[in-house]
């Protein structure tokens, strides 16, 4: 229930007092059969919750499993059925009393969203890559997350068997936000979603069962540098609020582009007064900035990336990734395009650092996660040019981008789990030396997404630059093409070492074995592989989806 | 009075927040920053929303401080967490993940 | 709607090339027959396209157009005009030679451990390593990948081409490494990985170059098919800005450099060609490359006539040192891939000189030249490769008087030699004094100067071939045995064509020459006037 | 008739094709096959020529096209032959001479296990020349004019076991490459002036081209001259290359390729004609050349390589006559062809010498042979009176018309040209007799050589005899016969026009002046080496003697300045290419990298430092967005 609607219920109770007796409450509509992605997923994630508590703990994994990926598809049918409706285009309007926006980008996203996730959860699921410990098949979560690692306590929880089945709530709970968080069309709603799916995150990245330490430590700088980083936005709500007197997008806009003539003089010092806009709107864009994970604010990318349970990694390189861009779309288009002049350099520096940075920083890394975390910035860079082309086509080059890149990532991350040896994952580079030659198929497949990430055609990720930058230079950024073109050759560098690594170089004899997933996983990278080929050879289909939806209800 | 004041005060107490972000070591301190920051905003929230004469500001101030609710729970329960298991709450000690 | 003859000589190889991947691990002769099989079947088509085109006729023909993705104004658009059919025509010719040479190039050198290594659980490979499989089949899918950049006539199905045939051919150069040296020295792995990792971000830095100027061509331009571009800019309805068109020459000529390679952008195919397998060696300077100087010849001066026209006294002038510093940096290699490697680099100034003195000999000159540089240069590496793998060095230093207990060997080695210093009667000469001769009378500084290369070429040459054949017998080589069937059935066959087209060129000229008019006509270039007519 | 000509080409080139792809079951006959072809293309020369002779003067020409070469827009190129005069006098030297000494082969290269392809050569050879003299266009000249090259190539490192030998070839190669280029400018410049390179227009049109064209093209064609026929400055060649088989000697580097230079340009007169300035460089180029190889000659202990000298210098005085223009055409190619008989005479001669002698080449160790073979010394010493021009024999015809032309020439040029070809003359009659003195005069002087084996000088097979018996003949009376009326001046004088010049002293004055100094030379050499014993070893001799021992310095020039400058700049280049070009790449990667590394410091671990960053990030995003309003 949104900030509006409930100042509607305030003014109309004001009134009560002089009128007379009669209409007195008048109760907000909610379109609950539009909000039903969200509905279905939240209320399931509760489902799950009460599951923790009454279901024997030797059916919770299957129950959770069962509930998560159902939850998702229905979901996903619900998008699906809402954007059959129209909803998508013609009919796209606005939900909840003025919260939520039902339209193009924001179904195209949490259909996204919904599948990414769905394929994550597999990898959640997947249990047959560490070996069972006391013969109870694990995961690659805590058994006992609460427990010291290392502790008596945390021996007794492997023992018996205990895993950590809260993360499919978890998850539930963040794909609950997330699908909001890119079609909120309040700040107040976006700051809740923000926060909805921020808060499960934190814990998610705590619950590794190998590396605890890194992964807490991974857990409080995530914790730390996000509700820091939501303090800033919630200030520049805040000034936002004071420069609008409204909380609402399309309340924003219309004062931003002067559309409110009747400033009542008492406001006349806050209400347009662009400093509050400026600073304001600065602030919500760093706060987005930094779920993209933009240079200057990316550093904890590599740190939580690396130190977060790899499926969780892929998790949120993914669908963060694909909601806080779709937020940061509707930011722009929505409520600022009448600062676009002002926000443009601004921008452009934020893109060009993050391409450059993201690449140049990935050369020297020697993790493979982090070389993973620096290349999604780069790519949060590619995708930012497309942001910045102010155009349809724009807004269609960047969901096209963000749908190929977010399954391509999940499928790295995927491939990541399977290479393992005594401490867990080997995720140290000098370990994958000689994979192609003892596992090809997995080396292989492993080299297809480090193409499609460096973009190379006939791979999704081509596709999905060339739909950026081409929308970008027609949007009149040149400029960022040239740069965004030096930095993919700059990044092309450590992708191709790796495979050098993979390939050219001899096996060692202590290297790590490839694990043999279980369908779950393979399902993951079978769906990655496969997305990646076919958006590389025929786009189109997914191309006109994109920019079918490529428009903004306002 | 007036209440640019309290958005004079609620600046400075986030500029405080944000600093003690920045210098303090403990992790509990660092996060009850945070919240500090969090704070001023509710302030500033109150204050335009009093000079708006509308209740938005307010109603969001309420939003937040459930918001900040969770967060704690959710910061302290991995702050402990990560006490637990290395006996120590400082943020510079949690640094095994770098470069 | 006709048969697709072109898709399918593009689509032949790669159906080969998936076909011999999946040939079982233990069937190694069979996955080499197969491969074999697959590059006669393309040569046959690449034979019926040759017969189906008539010179008189369109200028591209065959076409097949269909489209594929609408958004990027992008069409799957065939089609082949001279240029295109002859080079088509030399890939699909040097293709079985390639794999006959390369025939045991990927067997499993017996020194090398069990594949099988680490902890890697039986059943858990669904796939074992099979590398000859995959060398042979990573050479079809490049042929597959050349055939259909020259069959494009849509600058983005090019552009995607030209980008992905880098992949296969890295894994060719880095994973198939010259087992001369990887016998004897320990770092040749290292060696090798870094020159494949060179030769890929050279050409992709370049391609990235260019695929921003491909952008740009599409914002001006509004579509990627060479025919509306053209049409577009003969009833001017698009006129670039100078500047614009400047710009996007460059990106695309930049690219086309990095390929060629031009100097000073050249220093990756020495590695490249020394540290890969002779054939795959061939496959890159004979082939690939070309895929470059036939991009100059058709994208550069048909997109960007003002541009190119404006650019070519720089280009002539790298050409020129293309030209001579290739050939002195070949006196002066020890090994003998890298000196071919280097003549080959002489060898693409004079093709570069030849397309950008915009006459009609020039260019179709530049066009015969890459077709007689393909053949001859296959010749002269290849038989290289048998002696190299003979000896099991690439140092001219470790051979002498190979002359003496190979003659056979050495007699087509020292054929080779002439056609690479482009003797008469053999078929690079027909192709270098048409460029010689189209330069000079464009320019004839540059004409002169290049010919102090023909000197060069003969210095380098008789150089190598008389320290490694002649003199007396090295005790290294004393056991060396002559040529056998296969290596012949390589050489033979080159050696006979080299001989009919530098005697009778004309079915090969008879095709370019209506493409280099149209050509001509792009650029609005007339050839020079002789004096005596001019006089008149 | 025409169609004839093709085949002349063809049976030495099915003999070349047929004997190197053969294989060794053809070892046994290769030769025969071989001398065969040679021989066919010999008789089919002859034929022709009964053929000619019976046609009038100026409906002789015969042409052939075959096919067209290199058809390309604005450049045709045919494959196309014509048989003139001036052809067919070069045809039948060439296939008369060359069918001589295949035979002489069978004997000379009995023991060589690799004869079948020394006759694939030789073959090759004929092929090539005769496509040489018979092409119809400059371009198909330029063909053949490449292939005498490589098969010269191939026959002077025919004993490639021997790095003098196959040192020997690259360097003939070479030395024709740098003349190549001439001749491909000439033939662009051609293409530019007058759109084609076919005999035929190009010469027809000589007056419409301008005459700084013709220059140029004059002398680029002289500078390819220059190369094939070994004159200053491109002679260094010739000398190694008498490290070939001596059939190889006579036939190309006696005979017939290194005349090929004065065959271009008597064939290109017209043009030289029209530019007076090269052809005024033709003629100062041959008199240089004719007392430069002169002087060679008189110093060569080697009997080969003094026969070398003498050759240049004899091309010497052609090319002098081709540079006096109309006045000498005729009479260079007339001691070209008496030339050819003498000189392939006297290399034979040597060979047989040499045969005898377990292929010993110092003269110093020869002495008196002329009892041990009484043939070869009366052949070689009818060659020997011929070259020095003994009244009589064909060398005085022929020499003695080129003096008389080269004063004919008139002015101070043509004073000083005559009086050099005097001068050549003179030496020419030293260094010959002084030959013909060590190796069949005096007492012998030859002892055990490394092996120990003492040579038994003895007279070589019939196979080797009968050639230069004909030979002989041709010497002695060729000239004679082209004299007596003027035969062979009318037989040319279509093709190449002659006129008489103003000679400012009368031909027979000239005739005495060469009776003269021939007199004196031959006394002169006897004097020194017929009178007192020839020391076994090389005196020391004055600074000329020993200068001109080393080609007068010449090679010494040619290895300091190119050979160790070439090494010098390629092991350069490799540097820089290797440091700066490909250096350059590497740097930027490599600063890349440390970019990188330095970055990546900033990654620090502390989640402080990532909130500064966040901190300052925010900071200059307000101030940028305020800074874009205010301004």
């Amino acid at each position: 229930m949104s900030a509006t609607a409930v100042h509607s219920l305030w003014t109309t109770a004001g009134e009560v007092t002089s009128a007379a007796p009669g209409d007195r409450f008048t109760a907000p509509t909610i379109e609950y059969a539009q909000l039903a992605p969200v509905l279905i997923v939240v209320g399931v994630a509760v489902l799950g919750v009460l599951v923790e508590a009454f279901v024997p703990r030797r059916h919770r994994y299957t129950t959770q499993v069962f509930l998560t990926v159902v939850a998702l598809a229905a979901s996903f049918a619900a998008v699906i059925g809402l954007a059959a409706d129209g909803y998508a285009t013609k009919s796209a309007h606005i939900a909840a009393m003025g919260a939520i926006a039902v339209d193009g980008p924001a179904l195209f996203l949490q259909g996204t969203i919904l599948l990414v996730s769905m394929v994550s959860v597999f990898t959640f699921a997947e249990r047959r890559l560490d070996p069972a410990s006391h013969g109870n098949r694990v995961d690659s979560f805590a058994a006992q997350a609460g427990s010291v690692p290392g502790s008596d306590g945390e021996k007794a929880a492997v023992k018996a068997g205990f895993t950590t089945t809260e993360v499919f709530p978890l998850v539930l709970f963040s794909v609950a936000g997330m699908l909001v968080f890119p079609a909120a069309n309040d700040l107040l709603t976006l700051f809740v979603a923000l926060e909805v799916f921020s808060l499960p995150l934190y814990l998610l990245c705590a619950v590794a069962r190998r590396k605890r330490l890194m992964s807490q430590e991974s857990a409080v700088k995530y914790f730390l540098l996000g509700s820091f980083s939501s303090a800033f936005l919630l200030f520049g709500i805040a000034l936002l609020y004071g420069y609008a007197g409204t909380v609402s997008y399309a309340g924003i806009a219309a004062v931003v582009d002067g559309g409110v003539q009747d400033i009542d003089p008492a406001l006349a010092d806050t209400m347009g007064n662009d400093a509050l806009l400026l600073i304001g709107g600065a602030l919500v864009l760093m706060g987005l900035l930094f779920k993209v994970g933009a240079v200057p604010f990316h550093m904890w990318t590599p740190d939580v990336y690396q130190g977060a349970p790899t499926p969780v990694t892929g998790f949120m390189a993914a669908a963060t990734k694909v909601a806080a861009f779709g937020a940061l779309l509707r930011l722009l288009y929505v409520v600022l395009p009448g600062l676009t002049w002002d926000l443009r350099p601004v921008m452009w520096g934020v893109a060009i650092v993050t391409m450059v940075g993201g690449a140049v920083v990935a050369i020297t890394q020697t993790d493979i996660k982090r070389l993973l975390a620096y290349s999604s910035i780069a790519h949060a860079g590619f995708i930012l040019a497309g942001v910045i082309a102010a155009s349809p086509e724009g807004i269609s080059s960047v969901l096209f981008y963000l749908g190929v890149y977010s399954f391509v990532t999940v499928g790295a991350f995927a491939v990541v789990t399977l290479v393992r040896d005594a401490g867990g994952e080997a995720t140290h580079l000098s370990k994958w030396a000689g994979l192609g030659r003892r596992s090809p198929l997995t080396a292989a497949v492993f080299a297809v997404f480090l193409l499609s990430f460096a973009g190379i055609p006939l791979t999704s990720g081509f596709s999905g630059k060339f739909a950026v930058f081409k929308a970008a230079a027609d949007g009149g950024a040149a400029g960022l093409v040239v740069v965004g073109v030096i930095s993919s050759a700059i990044a092309a560098f450590f992708y191709i070492r790796v495979i050098v690594l993979m390939f050219f170089s001899e096996p060692k004899a202590d290297g790590p074995t490839v694990a043999v997933p279980s369908p779950l996983t393979m399902t993951t990278i079978a769906v990655g592989v496969a997305v990646t080929l076919v958006l590389g050879l025929a786009p189109q289909y997914f191309l006109d989806l994109a920019s079918q939806a490529g428009v903004f209800v306002r | 009075m007036n209440p640019v004041n309290y958005l004079y005060l609620a600046a400075l107490l986030f500029t405080i927040g944000a600093s003690g972000v920045l210098i303090r070591r403990n992790a509990i301190v660092v996060f009850m920053c945070i919240e500090l920051m969090l704070n001023a905003c509710n302030l500033t929230l109150v204050t335009f929303s009093r000079m708006h004469g509308n209740l938005d500001g307010q109603i969001l101030a309420f939003f937040t401080m459930v918001v900040a609710a969770a967060e704690v729970v959710v910061g302290l329960a991995i702050i402990v967490s990560l006490f637990r298991s290395r006996h120590s709450a400082s943020v510079d000690d949690a640094s095994l993940m770098k470069l | 709607m006709s048969f697709p003859l072109l898709t399918a000589t593009a689509a032949l190889p790669a159906i080969g090339a998936v076909v011999t991947a999946a040939v079982p691990a233990g069937r190694r002769t069979a996955a080499k027959w197969t491969a074999l099989f697959f590059s006669l079947g393309t040569l046959v088509l690449a034979g019926l396209v040759f017969a189906r085109f008539e010179p008189g006729g369109d200028r591209y023909q065959l076409t097949e157009s269909h489209a594929w993705i609408k958004d990027f104004g992008v069409r799957y658009d065939l089609g082949v005009d001279g240029i295109g059919v002859a080079l088509l025509g030399l890939t699909a010719l040097l293709m079985p030679f390639i794999l006959l040479a390369g025939w045991h190039d990927a067997d499993p050198s017996p020194d090398s451990r069990p594949e099988s290594g680490g902890g890697d659980t039986g059943g858990a490979r669904p796939y074992r390593w099979r590398p000859t499989q995959g060398f042979f089949a990573l050479i079809l899918m490049v042929e597959a990948m050349v055939i259909l950049s020259f069959e494009a006539t849509d600058v983005f199905l090019f552009y995607i081409l030209f980008e992905a045939m880098l992949i296969p051919m890295y894994f060719l150069i880095g994973g198939f490494g010259d087992r001369a040296h990887a016998g004897t020295d320990d770092n040749a792995a290292a060696q090798r990985s870094y020159a494949a990792v060179k030769f890929l971000l050279y050409n992709l830095a370049g391609g990235l170059i260019m695929l921003a100027a491909v952008i740009g061509l599409y914002v001006v331009a509004g579509s990627f098919s060479l025919a509306e571009i053209a049409e577009a800019r003969a009833n001017g309805s698009l006129e670039m800005a100078g500047s614009t068109e400047k710009w996007l020459f460059l990106g695309f000529f930049f690219a086309f450099a990095v390929k060629a390679p031009l100097w000073p952008l050249h220093t990756w195919l020495p590695n490249a060609m020394g540290e890969a397998t002779a054939p795959v060696a061939v496959l890159i300077t004979a082939i690939v490359d070309k895929v470059g100087t036939f991009a100059m010849l058709r994208y550069c001066l048909q997109l960007f006539p003002d541009a190119s026209k404006w650019a070519t006294p720089v280009i002539v002038v790298l050409a020129l040192v293309s030209i001579i510093y290739g050939a002195l940096l070949a006196v002066g290699q020890r090994d003998i891939k890298r000196l071919i490697a280097y003549a080959s680099i002489s060898h693409f100034g004079f093709i570069v000189l030849g397309i950008f003195a915009m006459t009609s000999q020039g260019q179709s000159g530049a066009t015969l030249y890459m077709v007689n540089h393909g053949i001859s240069t296959a010749a002269l590496m290849l038989v290289a490769g048998f002696l190299i793998t003979r000896r099991g060095s690439r140092l001219i230093a470790d051979y002498g008087g190979v002359q003496k207990v190979a003659p056979v060997l050495a007699g087509t080695f020292l054929i080779g030699g002439l056609a690479t210093l482009s003797l008469p009667g053999l078929a690079p000469f027909v192709s270098e004094f048409l460029v010689l001769v189209g330069a000079f009378s464009a320019y004839p500084a540059a004409g002169i100067i290049a010919t102090v290369g023909i000197v060069l070429a003969a210095l380098y040459v008789l150089v190598l071939y008389q320290r490694t054949m002649t003199g007396p017998v090295k005790e290294s080589v004393r056991a060396m045995p002559d040529l056998r069937v296969r290596e012949l059935a390589v050489v033979v066959p080159l050696i006979a064509l080299l001989l009919f087209l530098g005697v009778f060129p004309k079915p090969v000229a008879d095709v370019v020459n209506p493409a280099v008019q149209h050509t001509m006509q792009d650029v609005q270039k007339k050839d020079p006037q002789p004096e005596v007519e001019a006089a008149k | 008739m025409e169609n004839l000509i093709a085949l002349l080409v063809a049976a030495p080139l099915l003999g070349a094709a047929v004997l190197l792809c053969g294989g060794r079951r053809l070892d046994r006959s290769g030769h025969w096959i071989g001398t065969l072809l040679a021989a066919a293309s010999f008789v089919i020369g002859a034929v022709l020529f009964t053929d000619m002779l019976g046609k009038g003067a100026d409906d002789r020409a015969l042409h052939q096209k075959l096919f067209s070469w290199i058809p390309v827009e604005g450049f045709q190129a045919d494959v196309a032959f014509q048989l003139d005069q001036l052809s067919m006098t070069f045809v039948l030297l060439i296939t008369g001479v060359g069918t001589l000494i295949h035979i002489y082969s069978i004997g000379y290269m009995e023991h060589d296990e690799r004869r079948r392809r020394f006759f694939g050569f030789l073959n090759l050879f004929l092929a090539a020349m005769l496509l040489l003299v018979l092409a119809d266009n400059y371009l198909l000249l330029y063909a053949g004019w490449e292939g005498v090259g490589l098969a010269s190539y191939l026959l002077i490192g025919f004993w490639q076991h021997k790095p003098s030998a196959a040192t020997a070839a690259k360097k003939a190669f070479l030395v024709n490459r740098v003349g190549d280029i001439g001749l491909s400018i000439a033939i662009m410049l051609m293409f530019t002036t007058f759109g084609t390179f076919a005999f035929g227009p190009v010469l027809g049109a000589t007056g419409d081209a301008s005459e700084g064209k013709l220059t140029a093209i004059g002398l680029m064609l002289l500078l390819a001259a220059c190369g094939k026929s070994a004159q200053v400055p491109l002679q260094s060649w010739l000398g190694d290359a008498m490290e070939g088989p001596t059939p190889v000697s006579a036939l190309i580097h006696a005979a017939t390729m290194v005349t090929a230079g004065v065959y271009l340009i008597v064939r290109s007169g017209v043009i030289f004609n029209a530019a007076p300035d090269a052809q005024l460089v033709v003629a100062i180029v041959g008199a240089v050349t004719l007392l430069f190889g002169a002087i060679v000659g008189c110093a060569k202990d080697d009997i080969k390589k003094a026969l070398a000298g003498s050759t240049m210098s004899q091309i010497g005085y052609m090319v002098l006559a081709a540079g006096l223009g109309p006045i000498g055409y005729v009479f260079a190619i007339m001691h070209l062809v008496t030339h050819g008989f003498f000189k392939a005479g006297l290399f034979l001669g040597a060979g047989s010498v040499m045969h005898g002698m377990n292929d010993e080449v110092d003269m110093r160790r020869y002495g008196g042979l002329r009892t041990y073979m009484p043939v070869t010394f009366v052949t070689f010493g009818l060659g020997y009176l011929a070259i020095i021009g003994f009244p009589g024999l064909s060398g005085f015809f022929s020499k003695d018309k080129i003096i008389e032309a080269a004063f004919a020439k008139g002015g101070t040029e043509g004073w000083i040209l005559g009086s050099v070809a005097l001068l050549g003359a003179a030496i020419t009659a030293f260094y010959m007799t002084r030959v013909m003195l060590m190796t069949f005069f005096g007492q012998k002087r030859w002892q055990p050589d490394a092996e120990g084996r003492e040579p038994h000088p003895h007279e070589s097979p019939k196979s080797m005899t009968i050639p230069m018996i004909v030979l002989a003949f041709g010497s002695v009376f060729a000239g004679g016969f082209f004299s007596i009326g003027d035969r062979f001046l009318h037989w040319l004088e279509p093709v190449t026009g002659h006129d008489h010049g103003d000679a400012p002293i009368s031909a027979t004055t000239v005739t005495a002046a060469t009776m003269v100094v021939l007199v004196i030379g031959v006394a002169v050499a006897w004097s020194v080496y017929g009178r007192k014993p020839v020391p076994a070893v090389a005196p020391r001799g004055s600074l000329l003697t020993r200068a001109a021992r080393r080609d007068l310095l010449q090679d010494d020039f040619n290895h300091v300045v190119l050979v160790r400058g070439g090494e010098h700049l390629t092991r350069s280049l490799v540097y820089v290419d290797h440091t700066l070009v490909d250096g350059v790449v590497n740097g930027t990667a490599a600063s890349m990298g440390g970019l990188s590394g330095r970055l990546r410091k900033l990654q620090n671990g502390y989640a402080r430092t990532y909130a500064v960053s966040m901190f300052g990030g925010t900071a200059v995003l307000i101030a940028a967005t305020l800074l874009m309003r205010a301004v």
